[in-house]
């Protein structure tokens, strides 16, 4: 085990920080749930890749840096130092692109990798349907094989930055009659086909960041189609699996969300109740053992190996500390938590954090199955009874 | 000594419930999330049910009841998540104005419901209500001007409630009484949200369908539910001997206040975070009406005093010594 | 709703108040899971006899004093105010008394009520089965008539107070073949009967409070049979009634604990965790709103109500608010809380009330089985699925 | 920057475990519950193991190995709930003598297993296995004296831990540095104990039955013991990292073993909880071994600063700017 960085570690880490000091902007972007700021964060994608800042991890010739995991846990901890914007190519950069570089054919590879690195595409994920969120094995939306062109019907919804995205991806039942995990395939498709009705779902908050979609005889090329026909859940799995796994949620994200609560704890210590300190702490240590987990599973697959169900346990550790933390804040903020503005006229964002947290535990697979996978397939429990 | 409430209490309760249920369901939320979220039509109906009037001493034309059937009202305020300004009005100021000397027309014009008043305390960082307001209570009770009335454009402090209207506040000297009489019909607010939300958890709970079940067959859904109705059933009955201890004014009732405000808050809060998790995705969506109740719920809990305020007043009283405990001690 | 005591009432706790204090032990008893101990309670028993104290609640005719239910709890409050010793007697006078009430013949009544409140016999509980915990319904130990006897043959197991007890009362199969629910009959039977074998469980503290049972052709006579042959299911939920909903934990037990707990935080305010604070405000708030409730359920069973699944939130409540106010008091303890015995000599009361507490989400039906009742016939989930 | 733990690392965590789960199993501990307590053929299996010189230099005869080679022995220790004091004399005297001056022939022959070591600090009220050590440390090493080594009796203090021997407390001053790597080492046995006990429940779930099926089928179950499985998770890496940072004289290590410390105190303290709820009356039985996991715990987790004392450090380093926090600062 080494605690230090090497000298290039520390070399590359300066880089990064003087970058983001000179393009971070000062004041920040609306929200990426609405569509102004969508636009915002989309132009900083750009302004990222233009600095190739995109996806350090991914290879050079699809727009990436070719940087290990170290590099990359190093890179995000200055990202979120620097107060930087949240990715609106989430999905693409670190959900599909994994994906396409595992499942892709080459010409795959280099028709959507490079504009998904040059912030040129922004992509929506397409799982769950009314009837299949948590079990997504119960998709019905069907893409039947016609000539060189899958004809999708049927309906999508949650779908994360499907209000204002580009393209979509997600899972479709390409065999008429196919039950459960068979019969699906993975594929990706055009916002803008024609077919496809995009309606804008409000969120708690009011503002609009997913959508449903509605798919009337719209027809993809086959070549949209990742990996083999019928192999859709394996891929899907494995695109969850980065999704709940490493790359998802980076620890400098929780790390700097723990500082600012820190410093919003010393602004009130006087009037803060005495389990808030406790969980002000809890939170430090939470998110430094958040830091010292992802680094050494990263060393592990740096190594060689996997991440499998541990990946669960990740998820349900994040998602809870991040919730626990901005329900300490609310505790913090006192009669001032319900304000959409603080008296400094700055947008409340913790209450803004608070709700979206409380999404956490639901999306990427609700933290139910999560206890349910780790229950299974880590402690080896019985399947039987329900879930 | 008798914890019972009285057949009379319910059904009073029940009757103020099927019509609040009849009137005042989900889609009124949202008509009024849409428009002016204020209805004179609503308000009018509260009047014409004599709920303006329920404090006011008979002899100025309402129907004198105490403080305990004010809450178990303020219980039915909250399960239907009203914005209309009764609870602050009715059984807050009205309460306080009976007791004060000089009190002139005010109590007949809030039992028909010509007055409107708005509550100031240092405590809350903004006033309530204050421009649909006739008058503002603080200490004592002032008109409102067009200017006060005004004073909400610009600016207003937004809340994350679309159905609370807030102003930025009155300079006034703490009033305990207020501030009591004001936690503790908030404690009750939030036992009907609380109510509420776990209603709809539960409902929602039964008709989705999930693996093949609906998902409230999973006991990982059945258990998080009876915990929230463990909290539940044991912040109900603070709130009742709050508002009885506070009715027959009894030394104890500034705790008894605080627990019942922070056991309902917590119970609120508690319940939110378990209501949105059992609707999953369809409970992050405005489309659900959960919201409402969500919202309310985190506006309430830090209003008249936030959890770490109660706390301290409670520390002083059990672990400072200002209250007897133990055993012998249940009711003071 | 009124929170004043009526004259009488006032008097009545100080008859208990003075009474107590004549008598109750100065110093603690030895515990009632020792031998020496239980015949030092069984004695306290007889003492509280003596004074017509035995259940206060109970006719005159079967040596109660005919109290109401707030009398009752007038009467607890005072006993732990007192300090006075845990009910060696707890199975017969709060359990099983009552179920003779109800169901018993004349006969059984006049045999068994008299002696029970006098403490003359102590009485032991034979529900659970090695295979038959939290699925009581599992229960395969025989009671097969022969002539006017029944001949057990069996195994009960964690029966409390079996160890030393005079008397057991449980659930036997007295129809050959029946399944679950049916078929089971509520017998009482002498623990020294021929064919009768105790054997003592050491339990978590070393001490054997309970036993396990096993029946060699056991012949009980059959007029110890409570209620109807087959009938024993209906009987066996209404004591579990009782052992779950109003009597089986008063709230003065409770406030007795938050109490110390509040002076020990004072003796340790200095070194406590911030949380820690905040936890005995919370053991404060927790036991007066179990007081309340408590009296509210009172006043509703006096004016002809009844206790339904609630006995099931009760349960949840107050088994988990002791667990937390004892791990709360070994916080405080820190480094003293595995000591046996104190600095002043004194046992470690706290250190074994916390490994009672633990048995408290288990014993009476689990935590578990309380949460499934609560959803299912409070909430009106569904029971499909795994309990 | 690399947190793997090394093939030569896993290796040596794995044959130790091996070796321990084949000699010192439940049958073992019932034994030494029903006599005299302590085992010479255990010690000298642990001498014969070279565990006794891991932290000993080469150039003494031992095997030289650093803090988190021991931490992760440690582990092992609590997994099997080892009573001999190999942790004491072997992973906490042995490194602070290594790095003492003038330590003569004691590092020798705590390699040998001739030298046992009691450690006594002033946050302890007590000193563990005094009366068969051959010496004690607190600020320097003394030998024990007859008197001292039966100082036990009377009056030894009696643990809840029938395999802990506890006598009154020996006078010394404090020692920083005996303070953080005991806190350590007793992290990383709450660690081993907490596994232990994680699988004694899930291995009871898997073979209980109830309602005709095996109780860890059922979603109540599986929940808990997955809570239990995500604490130790992210417990584990805290003890990694807090012995390296040790190891290397980071100035963050005091706040990382005070992180380790807590977290593996809460995993340990907690699972315990679940492990007996998982186990029903059995669980509540001495007939069970899991009890005697669940007293070592609660004996270790208040051992060597409590949660408190660990918090009151770690609130001085996050709080009161001791330590620079934030997303830069994983490892200070």
């Amino acid at each position: 085990m080494q605690l230090q960085y090497t000298t290039a570690q520390h070399k590359f880490r300066h880089e990064v920080r003087d970058w983001m000091t000179a393009h971070v902007p000062k004041t920040p972007l609306v929200t990426l749930e609405r569509e102004d700021g969508y636009h915002e964060h989309v132009a900083w994608e750009r302004t990222l890749a233009s600095g190739n800042w995109g996806m350090v991890t991914w290879p050079v010739e699809y727009g990436g840096r070719g940087l290990d995991l170290i590099e990359w846990l190093i890179f995000e901890e200055e990202y979120w130092a620097a107060g930087a914007p949240a990715r609106a190519n989430q999905n693409g950069i670190f959900l599909l692109g994994p994906t396409i570089m595992d499942y892709g054919t080459p010409e795959q590879k280099a028709r959507f990798l490079t504009p998904m690195a040059a912030g040129e595409i922004i992509w929506a994920q397409a799982w769950s349907e009314p009837g299949a969120g948590s079990d997504m094995a119960a998709i019905t939306t069907k893409a039947i094989r016609d000539g060189d062109h899958y004809v999708i019907n049927g309906q999508k919804t949650w779908s994360s930055r499907a209000a204002y995205a580009d393209w979509g991806f997600g899972l479709f039942r390409t065999e008429e009659g196919s039950k459960r995990h068979k019969g699906l395939s993975f594929i990706l498709f055009d916002l803008d086909t024609p077919g496809v009705t995009r309606r804008p779902i409000r969120q708690l908050h009011g503002d609009t960041g997913f959508a449903e979609l509605f798919f009337d005889d719209v027809r993809v090329p086959v070549e949209n189609c990742l990996a083999g026909v019928g192999e859709g859940w394996n891929v899907a799995m494995a695109t969850a699996g980065f999704e709940r796994g490493l790359m998802l949620r980076a620890p400098g994200r929780f790390q700097a969300t723990a500082k600012r609560l820190v410093e919003l704890f010393r602004a009130h210590e006087k009037t803060a109740a005495p389990a808030v300190r406790e969980a002000v702490l809890t939170a430090w240590m939470g998110t430094q053992a958040y830091a010292y987990n992802t680094y050494a599973v990263a060393a592990k697959i740096m190594a060689g190996g996997k991440i499998g169900a541990e990946a669960s346990l990740n998820k349900i550790f994040w998602s809870e500390l991040d919730r626990m933390m901005h329900r300490t804040a609310m505790q913090l903020l006192g009669a001032a938590a319900e304000l959409r503005t603080l008296g400094n006229g700055e947008i409340n964002a913790w209450l803004d954090g608070y709700i979206f947290s409380l999404s956490g535990p639901i999306y990427a697979g609700s933290n139910e199955i999560q206890r349910n996978i780790t229950a299974e397939r880590l402690l080896g429990l019985p399947r039987v009874g329900a879930g | 000594m008798n914890l019972l409430l009285t057949p009379d209490q319910l059904e009073l309760a029940e009757s103020v419930r099927t019509y609040l249920a009849g009137t005042h369901g989900p889609d009124v939320l949202r008509r009024l999330d849409a428009g002016p979220n204020r209805d004179p039509a609503i308000w009018q109906g509260l009047v014409d049910m004599g709920l303006t009037g329920l404090c006011v001493p008979e002899s100025a034309g309402g129907l004198g009841l105490g403080l305990l059937e004010a809450a178990l009202i303020a219980v039915e305020c909250g399960r239907v998540c009203l914005a209309e300004p009764l609870v602050d009005t009715a059984f807050i100021a009205a309460p306080l104005l009976a007791d004060a000397p000089e009190t002139g027309e005010i109590l007949q014009q809030i039992a028909a419901g010509t007055a409107r008043i708005a509550l100031a305390h240092p405590l809350n960082p903004w006033i309530a209500d204050l421009e649909t307001a006739t008058h503002w209570l603080g200490t004592t009770l002032f008109p409102v001007t067009r200017a006060q009335a005004g004073a909400h454009h610009p600016p207003v402090a937004a809340s994350v409630d679309p159905l609370r209207n807030l102003s930025p506040p009155q300079e006034t000297p703490e009033n305990p009484a207020l501030l009591n009489l004001a936690a503790l019909m908030t404690a009750a607010q939030l036992i009907g949200l609380a109510e509420a939300m776990l209603q709809q958890a539960t409902d929602y709970a039964k008709i989705r369908s999930q693996f093949g079940q609906p998902i409230g067959a999973f006991q990982a859904v059945k258990h998080q539910l009876a915990s929230a109705a463990v909290a539940l059933e044991f912040a109900r009955p603070a709130v009742w001997v709050a508002a009885q201890a506070l009715h027959d004014g009894l030394a104890t009732a500034p705790a008894a206040v605080s627990h019942a405000k922070i056991a309902a808050g917590d119970a609120a809060t508690g319940i939110a975070e378990t209501a949105i998790q059992v609707h999953g995705a369809m409970g992050y969506t405005y489309e659900v009406d959960l919201h409402f109740w969500m919202k309310r719920s985190w506006a309430l809990t830090a209003a008249w005093g936030d959890r770490a305020f109660h706390l301290a007043r409670l520390d002083a009283a059990v672990i400072g010594g200002g209250i007897a405990i133990g055993p012998r001690h249940s009711f003071g």
